[in-house]
């Protein structure tokens, strides 16, 4: 157990309707439901009180963050306006991982205006979860990023925002000392350095799995930490052309193409093996930081179970030869 | 390929169903807005404005090609148009149409007794067997927003811009439950190029691969995955012949 | 943090049609963008797409000129359009040429084909500034009639510092009159075999298509030229151009931000880099 | 002797031409020939699965799709003897009533109304901002929009499958329906009139023909399971092939109905005719209207579609949603069926053999474009007897056959009775 320094409050003094209902009263309010298929998605919240523990959503928060289909810019009359500014909105129920991954994205994010907009419009309540079968968190279990976040006994104010939402709640005095953090990672997954992924670059394990990948992308489209995307022009009859921002997918055939149709990274073999680089060691100024935080729907989704910590694991016993 | 608006279109059909046209016409929200840019020169249809011009801008064909007439019309009109398009699986692929087997004739005779062994025609070809096409838009039936879009593209002097994705990444992203992994249904999803926003398996229907083969797509494994999911192999064949030239 | 995916209106100031599918675009963008060479700016055309394309030439009074091929759908598009009309531009993206590096030294450029765009604007920033020692131009082309700027590259020659050398890869005759200019028939590596220049006083730039940095980088880096020295410009598939959109990802950098120019040095850590 | 040729005819579904013959300048013969290119899809669904049938047969025609794939299963299923369950029922029930305003609004609106405000088409009205042409293209907006809710893709409607549908509709889907249907039912009668205010359809003969459409014998429905004649009374649906008797021409590329009561008339104005009384509010002198009456018939037909959608969507609003969507098949089993529906423009006849693994071996499809075929030049003939100017000649015949609404490719289906495969029903 890691010893927290965030302020925190013990349950019985955060009446949690009462916080629903101040960030209610700003916000439009986001939450894990689940439907009748059994599945759990990010949906609008309706009236009703607040969920107690967090659910993995299908989609994770990227898909508010970093909308699947987002404006970016119109143009009209020779003019380039961009696109409005989004409205407030809170999400309520995140789970830690998905938490870890919005610092991601925050920090791979960082210079781009229409995300940190909607950002900055973003309250995110964590929540304590239940871990599943498919969950493989690791590392670090203090939340790096969000406002609030619940347990069974506390409430802990992760920002100051955070901070200001209780207090407006009536919470007065914090709890200076450090607590005992109350989540835990499952630490499950498979390490593996750079110097392994980098000398099984030939290993026959990246064409057997390309033999059974079909491309479909699922699992770079689940993943709360995968941000690839195309800029497409939709143009409209009245002369009016909007941009927008799509996710794209280092699974698809054109991803690594140039003029020419020369392609820098043929086949799945190579694709696969991009992406596996991209979540363990990261690209650009996060090289190094590993991008996958466990939450596990990468393998839940695979049609064929494909399964990069099992793969990690046969590289290590690969690497040296 | 700047043109002057408003733009002459021309929309020919040749052995098909009239869908992708009557997926032009069912654009009701923008036909006014349409009104405005283009002017119909031959497009049956709809307008009785035929052969009346020299040019004609931008020419949308639908169907496949299944007779010496056909061919001698689609000829004509690549020689007085600016941009030919080919429009929907017929045109691209010959569509379900081409799925008849056996000798033509035969299948004919079978149909219309005597008189159907006089009539010419072989079996389909899609459009770009005889012409020199500028643009495809793909499916069975396409996507009205294709069309719009790439009209309006036209308007600026280019082609629209669109993804080569399957099906499967829409379908993920519209938060869908997926029939291949949990009813190991026979979904096409993921060899499909996308576009169609993954309209079928959203209403729990299998992707039926209208909008034809992604490219790299494969299609080994789905088989297999079919294969390991109880069809046989005549239904596995059935399955993927229907759009995806698998003949 | 400033919009850098909003293009800023631009307007087609010039068009230069004098070699086919090769025409000079110059740009007014509303502002200016200033770009050192190897810098590049991305060209969109709305309602068709965009694309990144780096200038053939130093901006001067806010013109900003592109040597463009007609490869594509965004660039098809753009040949279409003419002098008068509104596109959308944005930039600078990448780090550019490091220029400092070329003062007291002597610069080894070597261009294939289109490469000739980019590396024509940091030929005029060594003249330029004056600083850089002799300046050899290898540059290669398909054919003579594709070599871009021939007559101005032909002029150049007389320069003293200057010296610059043609190779094309067939040729039925051999281009008129090119002066002081050598121009063989053959793979332009072949123009570094009789090369007589001094290896540790050297820098070198290399531009061109991806078949060519394979057998020039190390080939440089075996005449002596240090690694750290030999530096290329990379062609990649960019959105943003902001080190985002991960098309352009090459051994774990990005390619429109960390680059697109690469020392050697650099190039030998990065996977599916060239 | 002249000849004038109309080809292509315009704005009708379909590649068809009129061939008039002229002697001593008086018109002597007319051929109405439907020339899509056959695309023989009675062979290729031979050797199919069952369930694979309807989703190839679909695309005969698109503007008939939805009733296409739902004549399909539904004859499938009577050879399986499955009955669908009412929830679903009731769904398909909407697919087709939103194909029926869809494809009249198209017809009257887009393919008449320039006819009557003499342009060449709906484009060259909405660039002069006609109200007409606005108004009608929002009442097909609205039939498609039913038919993409209850088909879930609007061409080639993927929701019905074999034994009932794929989904249920989502409440909110429903219930911006239902909203939009007030509004329609408010604005409906005023379009009616505006469309009926023409006076100038041309004069014309009584419409030729033996009245012939689908029904059970209530109330006025789109399916049923017997064919009902104005003269001779009523059939099962079973003996269609006897009392159609289609049969191949050398001329065209449809089949034509020969039967011994034709020749026929099917559509809407033969389905006003019939079942006057039963549901269907039509308040005209129908026994004298000549052809262009189905233009009027149609439009009435939209009055009863729209109370209908009503009734349907009340039912998809409080039903429960445990509700069952489909009926799983017993036993995949061999079997003859045949199921007939109303499309927009008549008579929809589909029949198949199945063998006992559930593959197709035999299949025939009988359209109402084929049907009304023989009674277009007969039409043709009568009503322009005595016309001379050969302008309006041309024009009138085309007239004539667009105002039976005739979907060609519809038409050009192909009728196989492979013989060998032992089919029971055998064309002469
Ligand atoms: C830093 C940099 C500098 C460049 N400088 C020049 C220059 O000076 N002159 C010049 O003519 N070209 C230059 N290019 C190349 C130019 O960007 C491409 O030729 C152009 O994008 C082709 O676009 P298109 O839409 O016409 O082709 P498309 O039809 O889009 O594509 C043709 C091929 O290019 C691929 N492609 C698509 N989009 C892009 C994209 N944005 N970037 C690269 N490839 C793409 C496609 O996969 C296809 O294989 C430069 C590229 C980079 C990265
Ligand atoms: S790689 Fe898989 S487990 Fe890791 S964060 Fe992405 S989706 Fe989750
Ligand atoms: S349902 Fe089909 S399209 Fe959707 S994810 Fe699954 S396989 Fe792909
Ligand atoms: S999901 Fe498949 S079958 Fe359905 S529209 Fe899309 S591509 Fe066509």
């Amino acid at each position: 157990m890691l010893a927290s320094t965030f302020p925190s409050y013990p349950l019985e003094q955060v009446a949690l309707d009462e916080l629903l209902g101040v960030i209610r009263a700003e916000r439009a309010l986001w939450a894990p439901h689940t439907g009748a298929d059994g599945h759990c998605r990010l949906q609008p919240m309706g009236e009703g009180s607040l969920p107690r523990v967090a659910i993995t959503a299908f989609l994770p928060l990227k898909k508010l963050l970093l909308p699947p289909r987002e404006e970016i810019w119109s143009f009209r009359s020779g003019e380039y306006c961009t696109a409005q500014v989004p409205q407030a909105f809170a999400v309520v129920g995140v789970p830690l991982c998905d938490l870890q991954a919005v610092w991601y994205l925050d920090q791979a994010f960082a210079d781009d205006l229409p995300y940190q907009a909607r950002r900055a419009q973003a309250l995110l309540v964590g929540m304590a979860c239940v871990p599943g079968p498919e969950c493989r968190c690791d590392g670090l279990s203090m939340p790096l990023a969000g406002d609030l976040f619940v347990d069974q006994e506390r409430v802990w104010a992760l920002s100051p925002a955070g901070q200001a939402l209780l207090r407006a709640c009536g919470c007065q005095v914090s709890q200076e000392m450090p607590l005992s953090w109350p989540v835990a990672v499952t630490g499950k997954r498979h390490a593996l350095t750079q110097k392994q992924f980098f000398s099984t670059t030939e290993a026959a394990i990246w064409t057997d799995e390309a033999k059974r990948c079909l491309s479909c992308g699922a699992c770079s489209a689940v993943c709360p930490t995968c941000y690839c995307f195309d800029m497409l022009d939709a143009a409209a009859l009245d002369g009016s052309v909007t941009r927008h921002r799509i996710w794209d997918n280092c699974f698809f055939a054109e991803h690594g193409k140039v003029a020419g149709d020369y392609d820098f990274r043929p086949g799945r073999a190579n694709r696969l093996r991009f992406r596996m680089e991209h979540k363990r060691f990261g690209f650009g100024a996060l090289r190094g930081q590993n991008s996958c935080v466990g939450c596990g729907r990468c393998r839940k989704v695979c049609p064929v179970d494909i399964d990069l910590d099992q793969i990690a694991e046969r590289l290590d016993g690969e690497g040296g030869s | 390929m700047k043109f002057k608006t408003p733009i002459k279109l021309a929309w020919h059909r040749f052995t098909s169903c009239s869908g992708c046209q009557l997926t032009l016409v069912n654009c009701e929200a923008s036909m006014t807005a349409l009104s405005a840019v283009v002017e119909l020169h031959d497009f049956a249809l709809v307008s009785s404005a035929l052969g009346n011009s020299e040019v004609i801008d931008v020419a949308l064909v639908e169907g496949s090609l299944t007779s010496p007439s056909e061919v001698k019309r689609l000829l004509a009109l690549r020689r007085k148009a600016g941009l030919l398009v080919a429009v929907g699986a017929c045109a691209l692929t010959g569509g379900v149409n081409v799925m008849v087997k056996g000798e033509r004739r035969r299948a004919m005779e079978s149909i219309y007794g005597k008189p159907g062994t006089e009539w010419d025609t072989f079996p389909p070809q899609p459009v770009h067997h005889f012409v020199k096409v500028d643009w495809q838009i793909p499916g069975c039936p396409p996507e009205q927003h294709e069309l719009l879009e790439m009209i309006a593209a036209i308007l600026h002097g280019g082609w629209p811009g669109r993804q080569v994705m399957p099906v499967c990444m829409e379908c993920r992203i519209n938060e869908n439950r997926c029939l291949l992994e949990e009813d190991h249904a026979p979904c096409l999803g993921p060899i499909t190029r996308a576009g169609c926003h993954a309209l079928c398996p959203g209403i729990g229907v299998p992707c039926e691969g209208c909008r034809g083969v992604v490219a790299e797509a494969n299609q080994d494994e789905l088989c297999r995955l079919f294969f390991a999911a109880g069809l046989s192999e005549q239904d596995i064949r059935h399955r993927l012949e229907r759009f995806g030239e698998v003949l | 943090m400033n919009h850098a995916l909003l293009p800023i209106p631009a307007v087609i100031d010039t068009i230069d049609r004098s070699v086919i599918n090769n025409h000079i675009f110059t740009l007014r963008p509303e502002q200016s963008i200033e770009l050192v060479p190897g810098q590049f700016v991305e060209i969109s055309i709305p309602g068709v797409g965009s694309f990144p394309v780096s200038p053939c030439d130093l901006v001067r009074e806010g013109l900003i000129s592109s040597c463009i091929r007609r490869t594509g759908r965004v660039t098809e598009a753009l040949y279409y359009l003419e002098e008068g009309d509104l596109i959308g531009m944005r930039g600078p993206f990448g780090n550019g040429f490091p220029l400092s590096m070329f003062t007291g030294q002597d610069a080894l450029l070597i261009a294939g084909g289109l490469g000739m765009a980019p590396m024509r604007a940091l030929l005029k920033a060594l003249l330029d500034n004056g600083q850089t020692g002799r300046i050899i131009l290898l540059y290669g082309s398909r054919q003579p009639e594709t070599l871009l700027f021939r007559d101005e590259l032909v002029s150049l020659a007389g320069h003293s510092r200057v010296d610059v050398r043609f190779s094309v890869d067939f040729a039925e005759i051999l281009p008129g009159p090119c002066g002081d200019v050598l121009c063989r028939i053959g793979l332009v590596t072949e123009l570094l075999a009789d090369l007589d220049f001094n290896p540790r006083k050297t820098v070198s730039a290399v531009c061109g298509p991806p078949a060519l940095y394979r057998c020039v980088l190390e080939e440089l880096a075996l005449m002596g030229l240090p690694p750290a020295k030999i530096f290329a410009t990379l062609e990649r598939r960019m959105r943003c151009g902001i080190g985002e959109c991960c098309h352009c990802v090459a051994g774990g950098r990005y390619i429109c931000k960390d680059g697109p120019v690469f020392s050697l040095e650099a190039l030998r850590g990065m996977a599916e880099a060239i | 002797m002249t000849r004038l040729i109309v080809d292509p005819l315009t704005r009708v579904e379909g590649h068809g031409r009129i061939e008039l013959l002229l002697k001593d300048g008086r018109l002597d013969d007319v051929k109405v020939r439907l020339l899509d290119a056959p695309r023989l899809f009675e062979a290729l669904v031979v050797g199919r699965r069952y369930d694979e049938v309807p989703d190839l047969v679909c695309r005969i025609c698109a503007i008939c799709s939805a009733v296409h794939k739902l004549t399909s299963l539904q004859a499938l299923e009577n050879a399986m003897a499955i009955t669908v369950p009412p929830l679903a029922a009731t769904i398909r029930e909407l697919l087709l009533l939103g194909g029926h305003i869809q494809s009249h609004a198209l017809h009257l609106f887009c393919l008449i109304l320039p006819d009557l405000r003499g342009t060449p088409d709906i484009v060259e009205l909405l660039r002069h901002n006609d109200p007409l042409a606005k108004a009608g293209l929002d009442l097909k907006a609205f039939g498609n929009r039913i038919q993409k809710v209850a088909g879930g893709r609007l061409i080639h409607p993927v929701n019905p499958v074999f034994g009932g549908v794929a989904y249920r509709p989502g409440k909110s889907d429903i219930e911006t329906l239902a909203v939009d249907l007030l509004r329609w039912q408010r604005d409906w009668p005023d379009l009616a009139d505006g469309f009926l205010q023409f006076g100038n359809y041309p004069d014309a003969c009584p419409a030729i023909g033996n009245a012939i459409a689908a029904g059970s014998g209530g109330a006025f429905t789109l399916t049923g399971d017997r064919l009902w004649l104005e003269k001779d009374g009523a059939v099962p649906v079973a003996d269609y092939a006897r009392l159609l008797g289609e049969r191949a021409r050398l001329d065209s590329h449809a089949m034509d109905a020969a039967g011994d009561s034709g020749p026929f008339l099917t559509g809407a104005l033969a389905r006003a005719r019939l079942v006057a009384g039963r549901g269907l509010p039509v308040d005209l002198p129908l026994a004298g209207l000549g052809i262009h009456g189905n233009n009027i018939a149609q439009v009435r037909e939209v009055d009863w579609a729209l109370q209908r959608v009503g009734h349907l969507l009340e039912i998809l609003l409080d039903d429960d949603y445990t509700a069952p969507l489909q009926t799983a098949p017993a036993q995949i089993g061999g079997g003859i069926g045949t199921a007939v529906t109303e499309a927009p423009r008549g008579l929809l006849v589909h029949h198949y053999v199945v063998d006992e693994w559930g593959t197709v071996v035999s299949a025939d499809v009988v359209t109402p474009t084929s049907i009304n075929q023989r009674v277009m030049a007969t039409q043709i003939m009568a009503d322009l007897a005595d016309e001379q100017n050969h302008a309006h000649l041309m024009a009138g015949a085309e007239r004539i056959v667009r105002a039976y609404d005739p979907c060609i490719s519809c038409a050009v289906h192909l009728v196989p009775v492979a013989a060998s495969y032992g089919s029971s029903m055998a064309k002469p």
